[in-house]
């Protein structure tokens, strides 16, 4: 009949108008600034750097400016400047810090590759989207102390992440711990030879590009 | 005006009057058929202009509902200032007016189309005692007055010496002009069983009810219910409204005759439309839903501009749910619909409905077969025209590889 | 389906006058590739599509790439035998020799009624100034057409029999073929608060005053 | 005379005089609608009320289309139409002209005795008596007037599609 | 055979016989049904058109010279901004060209995970496709806020997945980087459930609708012939009745595991491209629940894999996977060196509108709109 295809649109429309009334699923508007969706744990905006504590964040920073993120960067908006002096980082090796370490978030795209390629977890990506501006140049460049967060925010906002983070470094600076304290027996246990043979040269800075396999949760 | 009062009256059925006689009675006696007349233009336009603002907020939250969003609720409470915010809005955005336009047609172009829209609703009866002009030829007025909406659109498109809106003037003449005579031609069988050309005659013949509940309203007979739904279909097309909006088609020629109106001249364009649409439902309500007549009986005591206005918010949600329904036809199919299909229904709708009122006595068995007459004669044509106007267009079966 | 040797053979036994040379494609996807003289082109893709036994219907991708000039170091090993009958020595000579440059066109051919491919041809033009016309095979493949005018935009291969070469991305006043790879960009700079590498450079030539974004670099009121 | 009456006289008046004289093809048109109009108002004056509301249907709503088609269909509507030169015959054919069609209407005028008693005439028709009149004595006229129409209705569907046979690819 | 080009005598027969004077109107590149920057000159002679010159370029930002500048690891992001709808597909497209390059293999469970993101694209792609083709007929919104209340669902699998709706940059050379958590598959087993009564409900509104069928049936007819000589590929080309499937003909990933079919047109008009996709969707539906039911256990990412400092052999390769828009393929020359060589995209949506032309002959202008609408074209993969 010829009005029939027609008429079933209109049924469809009709149970919508009906549904709206009292089937949740059929009334998807979030009304955002009184109602916030609640975002997935995944959900990635704009990298952080992270810091042990929040206390001294300048002085705890897990970033070592090895300049990896930078080199990996697809947009390259990531500026870091090497510090000359080193300062010892949590687990008490001496390390360089960086001076500089600037991100313009007008470039940056939040494709967490930065966060995949850093050896030392020292970037990870932040769930901030309420950010605009009304400076085009100097707020969106955002410096290292803009960009320091504290590891509890981390946990706050990645919790199965930084759950893995922690415990991997827990367990490297529980290998740490075994070889200095092997390596000092070993030299204990053989104080008796000359001295002359040439120190080993001190335990030099682990070369940043071994790169750890992306662990699972990266 | 009203001659007498019939006695068995419930008072909110003559409070009208009662108000009417109350304000004219300040004035000298000279003036009185002045001050009824200007009462009724204020009260119309009162009432009109509020359906109309609230009709752009209803016909906004019911296609949110329908797409299942809430439809604007930021002006006022629950979106109900939305009206005035869209009207300051129109009246304080800037009038650009093309520099070759043709100034004088572009300003008078939405000043016809708001007049003639408006002019029509004189004679509709919205209640037992609510008619502004009580015509002998009141029908031939109403359609006489929408005769220059074709000519309104037309300087609208011309006037504004742009590429898009020539074309779509064009197109737009074109619908109008085919989609008037099923419009007249629907109306043609209930002037001829009321006998009048008056409206208030033509609701007076659809009082009184079969069984206390069965009204007699046109709609009920088959060759009233063709007439209504053709009267319908030619109304949507008349207005501009869903499968026909092809004028400002946003999807082709940008907002077509429209295109170089900003500012209030392009709100007059939309209540315009929006008059356009109630002008043809009340008249639809007039003509085939039996106006103010109440559906039974025992409901009489209900005002009778209460009957009216409720028939009036139905249809113009009707119009609503379409808008949010169909796709857009294309203007040949626009064209073809108009003279392949309806004209030829409502020349047989008219040819049935001489058959009604000739068969008018037919009693005890011979009810049943007028009733089968009638209804053969609609449903039958129906069938056959729909036939021939979709014979290349069907549902199809897929082959899988 | 034919490997491209059998291909190559039967095509030159079909045109005794073309050479068709297969380039072997070192990573493993094995997808090796036959070079074309630009002369017998068309009629080989012609024969490549109405032969029974490839149909190679669908021309699915059409690329152009740039190879410029490169400095080629050879270094021959000749054994001299020494006269005094001890060991052989070895010269190594290292002789400079410059490979001209090219403009290639690849096509990628397949066949949906037979379902197989790639079938990979190559085109090279004289060199990468003034002898870049290629034969068009948008007649024979209707695909080619706007990919052949992408090809035509940014590397500057003219395709003679293509019914409408124009630009296709770039605007038509447009003078370079940006995809070459000795591609000059318009030093069109505008400040970037974190340049480095060669964009430093670029920075520090529109605005010499600030050395480093030590601090947050204001931008220079002074238009460049 | 009446108030009224004299509005309306000027309204046509004034309105058929512009359309005359405008330079602008569409202009004039508009203007002639606006004439028609003027006549319908004079019907309604009249209290001829259905020969009013028929007037504005017809004229305002239809042939005012016709005439604006026929004037965009004309190619060169917004340049200046190429005025011919005001030769002598030509001034004196026109007047000529013009000086004849308004004796015969003068004369058609004075002679035919009319009432000019300002007031409403008796009665206005009553529609019933209107319609009885037309579907009585005056049938074969109605029938006459529809059959023309039905046919220039005809002619015009068959010139159209002529037209349209010239380059069939319709979808 | 009919000489198609578009100087061709079938062509030029139509410019002929036109007569009276033509109107140049050009759609675009600001109109509301190109989606996206997209410029069409027509010329019309009345309602007709005549002569349709599409314009490209407006969007264009050189994706393949930024692929020579950065690593392949860098072009990965990038390909999320090529077909912004499908970055789950673009992705997979380029991984498996690079994996195909290097000669890299990839772990059961990653295969399984990028079949049913894929599918999930396909659904998103399609729905959203059907929803835009009926806003281009006019339905004033319904069809297409239906369409996106499904895409939202997919795309917030898609974020609680890889951590952006539309910007995943989720797949590596050798397989996925997060292993999708149990409660993730649990809510896509669920969407993937509702999904067919969704389907039902959207063709109960749209395809027997007579006006839709009356609007698309006869529009903008593609001969099967022309069809492959000009290149189209993906549900454009089955529609004309041409079984040409890549995840049937290349049968990649684990896609002969699963048993599908692939609905065939046979007009080739706009009714028959939206009725195959609606069809692929269903078919989609099918694979969906055969791979999450089959997922296996196992490493996401193949460990032999290096993120960084990765030098393929010197050498070329050409890969492609059968995106929803079409055959989407990337053609990679390395020189041995971290940047490659040549970085090339093989557009669906690009070489789809080489005959759009001879689609819109003898069409009005709001066919024009529609068949441009059923082509199915983003910018962002056109101009790319």
């Amino acid at each position: 009949m010829l009005g029939s295809g027609i008429l079933q649109g209109l049924a469809v429309t009709a149970k919508n108008f009906l549904g709206s009334y009292h089937d949740p699923a059929r009334y998807t508007t979030v009304e955002y600034p009184e109602v916030k969706q609640q975002l997935p744990e995944a959900f990635r905006n704009f990298p952080f750097l992270v810091t042990e504590n929040a206390t001294d964040p300048m002085g705890t920073l897990r970033c070592v400016a090895c300049q990896i993120c930078e080199k990996e960067c697809p947009p390259q908006c990531i500026f870091i400047e090497k510090s000359k002096d080193k300062k010892p980082d949590a687990n008490g090796k001496l390390q360089i810090y960086p001076v500089v370490f600037a991100i313009d978030t007008s470039v940056c795209m939040s494709c967490q590759i930065c966060v995949e390629v850093c050896p030392f977890d020292a970037i990870k990506m932040d769930q901030v989207y309420e950010i605009a501006t009304t400076d085009r140049f100097d707020a969106l460049l955002l410096n290292r102390e803009q960009l320091a967060k504290p590891n509890e925010y981390f946990h706050q906002i990645h919790p199965t992440e930084a759950a893995e983070v922690d415990a991997r470094l827990a367990a490297d600076r529980k290998a740490a711990e075994e070889k200095a304290k092997a390596a000092a027996a070993a030299k204990a246990a053989l104080p008796a030879k000359p001295a002359p043979a040439p120190v080993a040269k001190p335990a030099v800075v682990p070369p940043p590009t071994a790169p750890q396999s992306p662990g699972p949760a990266a | 005006m009203i001659a007498t009062l019939p006695p068995a009256e419930s008072w909110l059925e003559r409070f009208p009057l009662l108000v009417r006689d109350w304000i004219t009675g300040h004035l000298p006696e000279s003036l009185g058929w002045l001050a009824v007349s200007l009462l009724a233009i204020v009260v119309i336009l009162a009432a009109f202009g509020l359906l109309f603002a609230y009709l752009t907020l209803a016909e906004r939250k019911i296609l949110g509902r329908i797409q299942n969003r809430p439809g604007p609720n930021r002006t006022g409470w629950f979106g109900l200032l939305q009206p005035f915010a869209d009207g300051i809005k129109a009246v304080t955005k800037e009038d650009v007016v093309p520099r070759e336009a043709d100034a004088v047609l572009h300003f008078l172009a939405p000043v016809l189309l708001v007049a003639m829209s408006l002019l029509g609703l004189a004679v509709i009866p919205f209640g037992r005692h609510l008619l502004a002009a009580n015509l002998e030829a009141g029908v031939l007025y109403f359609f006489a007055a929408g005769a220059a909406t074709e000519l309104a659109v037309f300087m609208a498109g011309w006037a504004s010496h742009n590429k898009y809106s020539l074309l779509a003037a064009m197109r737009a003449l074109a619908q109008l002009i085919s989609y008037e005579l099923p419009l007249l031609l629907s109306v043609v069988p209930v002037v001829m069983l009321a006998g009048s050309l008056s409206t208030t005659h033509i609701v007076d013949a659809q009082g009184g009810w079969t069984f206390g509940w069965i009204p007699h309203w046109h709609v009920l007979t088959p060759w009233g219910f063709a007439g209504f739904v053709m009267f319908m279909i030619a109304a949507l097309a008349e207005s501009n409204r869903s499968p026909f909006d092809l004028p400002e088609a946003e999807s082709e020629l940008i907002a077509g005759h429209l295109t170089e109106y900003s500012g209030f001249k392009y709100a007059l364009f939309f209540m315009a439309e929006y008059f356009g649409m109630c002008g043809l439902s009340a008249m639809a309500v007039t003509l085939f839903l039996g106006g103010w007549q109440a559906p039974c009986a025992f409901l009489e005591f209900i005002p009778s501009y209460v009957w009216f206005t409720a028939k009036l918010l139905t249809l113009l949600l009707g119009f609503i749910w379409i808008r949010a329904t169909l796709p857009r036809l294309r203007m040949d199919q626009l064209t073809r619909l108009a003279w392949k299909f309806l004209v030829p229904l409502t020349l047989l709708n008219l040819a049935n409905a001489a058959f009604w009122s000739l068969s008018a006595g037919w009693s005890g068995p011979m009810h049943w077969v007028r009733w089968a007459i009638a209804l053969t004669v609609v449903v039958g044509p129906f069938l056959l025209l729909g036939r021939a106007l979709t014979a290349g267009v069907a549902p199809r079966t897929y082959r899988y590889a | 389906m034919e490997t491209p040797e059998q291909i190559r053979d039967r095509l030159l036994a079909r045109f005794p006058g073309a050479q068709v040379t297969v380039v072997v494609n070192g990573s493993p996807s094995a997808q090796h590739s036959l070079l074309v003289d630009a002369a017998h082109g068309r009629e080989m893709a012609g024969f490549l599509r109405d032969d029974p036994v490839l149909k190679l219907d669908q021309c699915s991708n059409v690329t152009g790439v740039d190879w410029p000039e490169k400095e080629v170091v050879e270094t021959r090993k000749t054994t001299v035998p020494d006269p005094a009958g001890g060991t052989p020595k070895i010269i190594e000579e290292k002789s400079k020799r410059i490979e001209p440059g090219c403009l290639e066109v690849v096509y990628h051919l397949f066949s949906v009624a037979l379902r197989h491919g790639p079938v990979v041809l190559r085109m090279r033009t004289g060199n990468r100034t003034d002898a870049v016309t290629l034969p068009s095979l948008t007649p024979v493949w209707r695909s080619c057409e706007f990919q052949e005018r992408e090809v035509f935009d940014l590397f500057g291969v003219k395709f003679d029999g293509h019914p409408d070469l124009r630009r296709i991305l770039m605007w038509d006043a447009f003078k370079d073929h940006p995809m070459r790879k000795d591609y000059v960009e318009p030093d069109d700079y505008e400040w970037e608060p974190t340049p480095h590498g060669d964009v430093l450079a670029k920075a520090k030539k529109h605005f010499p005053a600030p050395a480093a974004p030590a601090a947050a670099p204001t931008p220079p009121t002074a238009t460049a | 005379m009446n108030l009224t009456f004299a509005l309306i006289a000027f309204l046509i008046l004034a309105s058929a005089v512009l359309a005359a004289t405008r330079r602008d093809l569409i202009h004039s048109a508009l203007l002639l609608v606006g004439n028609w109009l003027g006549v319908a108002f004079f019907y309604l004056w009249a209290g001829a009320e259905f020969v009013a509301f028929a007037q504005a249907l017809v004229y305002v709503g239809a042939i005012s289309m016709v005439v604006l088609f026929a004037v965009l269909l004309t190619r060169r509507m917004r340049t200046e139409l190429p005025l011919l030169v005001a030769t002598r015959d030509r001034v004196v054919s026109a007047v000529l002209g013009g000086a004849a069609v308004f004796g015969v209407l003068a004369v058609a005028v004075l002679r035919t005795p009319l009432d000019t008693n300002p007031a409403k005439p008796a009665g206005s028709v009553s529609m019933l008596s209107l319609g009885q009149q037309l579907m009585g004595p005056q049938a074969a006229a109605v029938l006459i007037v529809g059959v023309l129409l039905t046919v220039s209705l005809l002619g015009a569907v068959v010139l159209a599609s002529s037209d349209a046979d010239g380059k069939e690819g319709a979808p | 055979m009919q000489d198609l080009s578009p100087g061709g005598a079938h062509v030029r027969a139509v410019h002929d016989e036109f007569h009276g004077d033509l109107l140049e109107v050009s759609m675009g590149p600001h109109h509301p049904s190109t989606h996206g920057v997209f410029r069409m000159v027509v010329t019309l002679d009345g309602e007709r058109i005549v002569k349709l010159k599409p314009v490209f370029g407006y969007l264009h930002r050189n994706h393949e010279k930024l692929g020579e500048g950065t690593s392949y690891l860098g072009s990965m992001p990038y390909t999320d901004r090529l077909d912004y709808l499908c970055s789950m597909t673009n992705n997979w497209a380029y991984a498996v060209a690079v994996e195909k390059l290097a000669g890299l293999t990839v772990p059961e469970r990653a295969e399984y995970v990028r079949v049913i993101l894929a599918e999930l694209t396909r659904l998103l792609n399609h729905t959203c496709l059907a929803g835009f083709l009926m806003q281009d007929c006019g339905c004033s919104g319904t069809p297409l806020m239906y369409a996106f209340r499904e895409r939202e669902k997919i795309l917030d699998l898609f974020e609680s997945l890889s951590g952006s709706r539309m910007m995943c940059n989720y797949q590596r050379f050798g397989g996925c980087r997060v292993d999708p958590p149990a409660d993730w598959l649990a809510r896509a087993q669920t969407l993937v459930d509702g999904y067919t009564a969704f389907l039902d409900e959207f063709e109960a509104l749209l395809t027997g609708n007579e006006i839709v069928m009356a609007r698309t049936q006869g529009v903008g007819c593609m001969s099967a012939a022309l069809a492959v000589s000009a290149g189209v590929t993906g549900p454009a080309l089955r529609a004309t009745g041409v079984a040409h499937d890549l995840r049937k003909v290349d049968g990649y990933g684990v896609y002969p595991r699963f048993n599908f079919r692939v609905p065939l047109g046979a007009h080739g008009d706009v009714y028959d491209r939206y009725m195959i996709r609606v069809l692929e969707m269903r078919e989609s539906v099918g694979i969906l629940q055969q791979a999450l039911a089959g997922l296996p256990g196992g490493p996401i990412m193949n460990p032999a894999a290096k993120l960084r400092g990765f030098r393929p052999k010197a050498g070329e390769a050409y890969g492609r996977i059968e995106g929803p828009k079409g055959e989407i393929g990337f053609y990679l020359i390395s020189d041995g060196s971290p940047n490659p060589w040549r970085y090339r995209v093989r557009p669906p949506s690009f070489i789809n509108l080489t005959i759009l032309e001879d689609m819109c002959l003898g069409h009005t202008v709001a066919d024009a709109v529609i068949i441009l609408g059923s082509v199915d074209i983003v910018l962002g993969e056109v101009d790319r």
